[in-house]
């Protein structure tokens, strides 16, 4: 078994017109953003894409929606530094947003990836982010039923990665990319160097290789923040 | 054809090492695999040249191996039937949670369990009798749910001769509708649309006998083949 | 006496240092804190001698410290403002799903937000003025569920010298009854019972100045201190 | 903040009689032999255990049923090599059982521990674990609603532990440890050997210590299976 990729293109290859795509990181941190210029470079378009943000500057997700492949975020924070590809796109009704508190959103995510189709939690209660949605008591306290998120494909970022797809993070860019790998039909990882197998010790796996289809090497991954102090452009 | 007695059928039905062996053949290399308590275990043995299959225990381990021997347990390292196990390389340890989220999440391709009845349209009873005494689930409620394919290692028939294949369960049900194929002492059957039906048999016995031991009708919708393996 | 200017107000309230310095003062020597972005941040900087709490940021991080020096930042070690931080000796990373685990299951013990606007029955608005433009929630509707004590920092009045704590929010609602102290510019004030119990108030503002200046009505229950913060 | 407490004794003392306790291991791995032999020492009584299974032998958990602690068990799998002491309790009417359906149980103390008061699950639809139980349809198929499991305590067993109470455990030993660890009101973890804080990389800490109260040692812990090769009693 061996999940390797020789190249982003051929990694994102399959990814189809319409497919829905989580996308992985938070702000910049953990975001896959040489898998998501070759999405870009792949010509997919009318993507349902689930990311906690909405880009900021033009690379990585602010270039995907910049380009017009994003047909629906589903995030719970479209602002960041500079938001305004995604504001103005928005404000021109050009982009669909399904805002979602980011525990809601992280949970959502998670129960894809269980087999949970729903779950009540208090977030959102009374609020018009609960409007339409079944509410209950239990034990005396108001809740929010939420259904499940899961995905076609997602895209994330990971630090070490074997051939059998088992993967570790850095720092705080685990954020939701261990969810993600969880929730998609096809996950596809790129990671910033991969070991032998064993290379990552059992104990310290994050994200087991049954939830990965795809491991693909990024040596040195750009950072997001860095690319938009330099202004940087994508494509 | 008069109908086979139990002494014919002990003959030429296969072992559950043969039984085994039929249902390691269709586990592809690199498939995510859980292996119920007992029985279901000795599918790992069988693995043909050249597949490798990642094997899953719900105690929070993917990626084991063998027992390892005698003397050299470390009781820290087991799987769901509390036996010790080694690691191969490329595993991973993770809690409860994240091991079911596996299963549940439909994540496993294939979850092979033991039955004391399938039904046509899928359900399975293996978890109780009915009969009183302490009850246990484990994971065989979650282990039906989920994984891609729900495979059933059972003899054709109780030991008394009843069906275990069943037009209805009359035992307490683990899961509904959830069984995908099941491969017997005599046979190997998927379950369809409600059906059960008959992908392999055994060449010795007829399908009017076969017929006679399962408690529902055995439809075909194409070629049957024979259910053949090797001594072991 | 006379209505307050917004001129003499300006002149006797509270910097926002000040009410981030006076909630501080309320967190226990080990506790789980989560600030919000922005001025709640600054709680961080005036923890008394001798107390250490423990931060929590939603991205996955517990036990961070304070921002590294110009240069030195690591873009892959950030806080839910996206801005740089260090770790403190005990830190643990965690993905999003058990980092609000640690939010909405109540392990948090403090949680400071901002506020538009208070309700005497605990309502806060803080996530939208309601006016369009591009929505945007984060975390706040998660945080304010969960943590003991919710407790939110603002000035006592808008620019324009509307009340901010008030009978009923009119801005779109972040949560539901979920206040529990609100430190303002002028005062230190419980949500009980739906009711606003002042527990501190500055020395200089009368008890019928303060309550002009609240949209609801300001219950006592006890003695009310004098809410007194260092210069800062 | 130093979490550690200097004996078992004192580290279980606070332990009323009725009090919820969840147990964490699965069959002997990860069983906190020594805190459950110090709560058997406390005396505490009328408990409502939460463990996996139902003790085997005559130490560790079957040792608390045999002296008739636990009033109530809420477990998987009541079954083991020696499962007498529990089988004899059960079979006249001595103790009450929940049997719960493993990955259920997994997730009902995972929800506790999330603020998630509620779920759907398609484990134990149509069987009669699931009897009186709420059920409803989720994209066409039947699902059964689950409540999640809380404790007033949880006993837990992990391999390194610091002051501040983050914990890493010892390969399969893991198992329901880290779940309870966040749904109990009052965690206390044995620890085979407590590090400086920082000594368990921040990558590697699996429960964070906001999830633990009390941390005590216990340098060699005993495991169950080899007690009970030894056919140990306790006490």
């Amino acid at each position: 078994m061996d999940k390797q990729v020789a190249t982003l293109a051929e990694a994102v290859a399959g990814i189809p017109d319409g497919a829905s795509v989580m996308i992985g990181g938070f702000g910049g941190s953990g975001a896959p953003i040489e898998l998501i210029h070759a999405l870009i470079d792949s010509g997919a378009r009318d993507l349902t894409v689930v990311n906690n943000n909405a880009g900021n500057g033009h690379v990585g997700l602010a270039a995907l929606i910049e380009q017009k492949r994003v047909k629906k975020l589903i995030c719970s924070f479209p602002r960041s530094a500079d938001p305004r590809v995604f504001t103005e796109m928005y404000l021109a009704g050009e982009i669909e947003l399904e805002l979602v508190p980011q525990g809601t959103l992280a949970e959502r995510i998670r129960a894809g990836g269980a087999g949970i189709p729903a779950f009540y939690t208090p977030t959102s209660y009374g609020t018009e982010l609960a409007a339409g949605k079944p509410t209950a008591e239990f034990d005396g306290k108001p809740y929010v039923q939420e259904r499940w998120l899961k995905a076609d494909y997602a895209l994330i970022k990971a630090e070490l990665g074997d051939a059998m797809g088992n993967l570790s993070y850095r720092m705080a860019a685990r954020n939701f990319n261990p969810l993600m790998a969880t929730a998609a039909t096809h996950t596809i990882a790129q990671v910033s160097r991969v070991v032998p197998l064993g290379g990552i010790d059992p104990e310290q796996v994050v994200t087991p290789g049954i939830f990965v289809n795809s491991v693909v090497a990024v040596a040195e991954p750009a950072q997001e923040e860095a690319l938009n102090r330099a202004e940087a452009v994508y494509p | 054809m008069s109908k086979m007695t139990m002494e014919q059928l002990a003959e030429i039905k296969l072992s559950n090492a043969q039984i085994a062996w039929r249902a390691a053949q269709d586990i592809e290399d690199g498939a995510y695999v859980n292996l119920g308590i007992g029985f279901p275990e000795m599918v790992a043995k069988f693995q043909p040249e050249g597949r490798e299959a990642i094997f899953h225990t719900e105690n929070g381990v993917l990626g084991f191996g063998e027992a390892p021997a005698a003397g050299e347990e470390d009781w820290d390292l087991i799987n769901a039937g509390k036996k010790a196990i080694t690691l191969k390389p490329g595993s991973a340890f993770f809690h409860h949670a994240d091991s079911f989220a596996m299963v549940r999440g439909g994540h496993l391709d294939v979850a092979i369990l033991g039955a004391y009845q399938v039904a046509e349209n899928g359900d399975l009873a293996n978890w109780s009798t009915g009969r009183g005494g302490v009850p246990a689930v484990g994971g065989a409620m979650d282990l039906v749910h989920g994984a891609k394919r729900v495979a059933v290692l059972t003899d054709h028939v109780t030991k008394k001769g009843d069906p275990k294949l069943v037009a209805s369960c009359t035992m307490p049900l683990t899961g509904v509708g959830c069984v995908t194929r099941i491969y017997t002492s005599l046979a190997v059957v998927d379950v369809e649309a409600g059906r059960f039906v008959l992908r392999e048999k055994l060449p010795v016995i007829t399908m009017e006998n076969l017929q006679a031991l399962t408690g529902a009708e055995l439809t075909t919708n194409g070629p049957v083949g024979d259910l053949i393996a090797p001594d072991l």
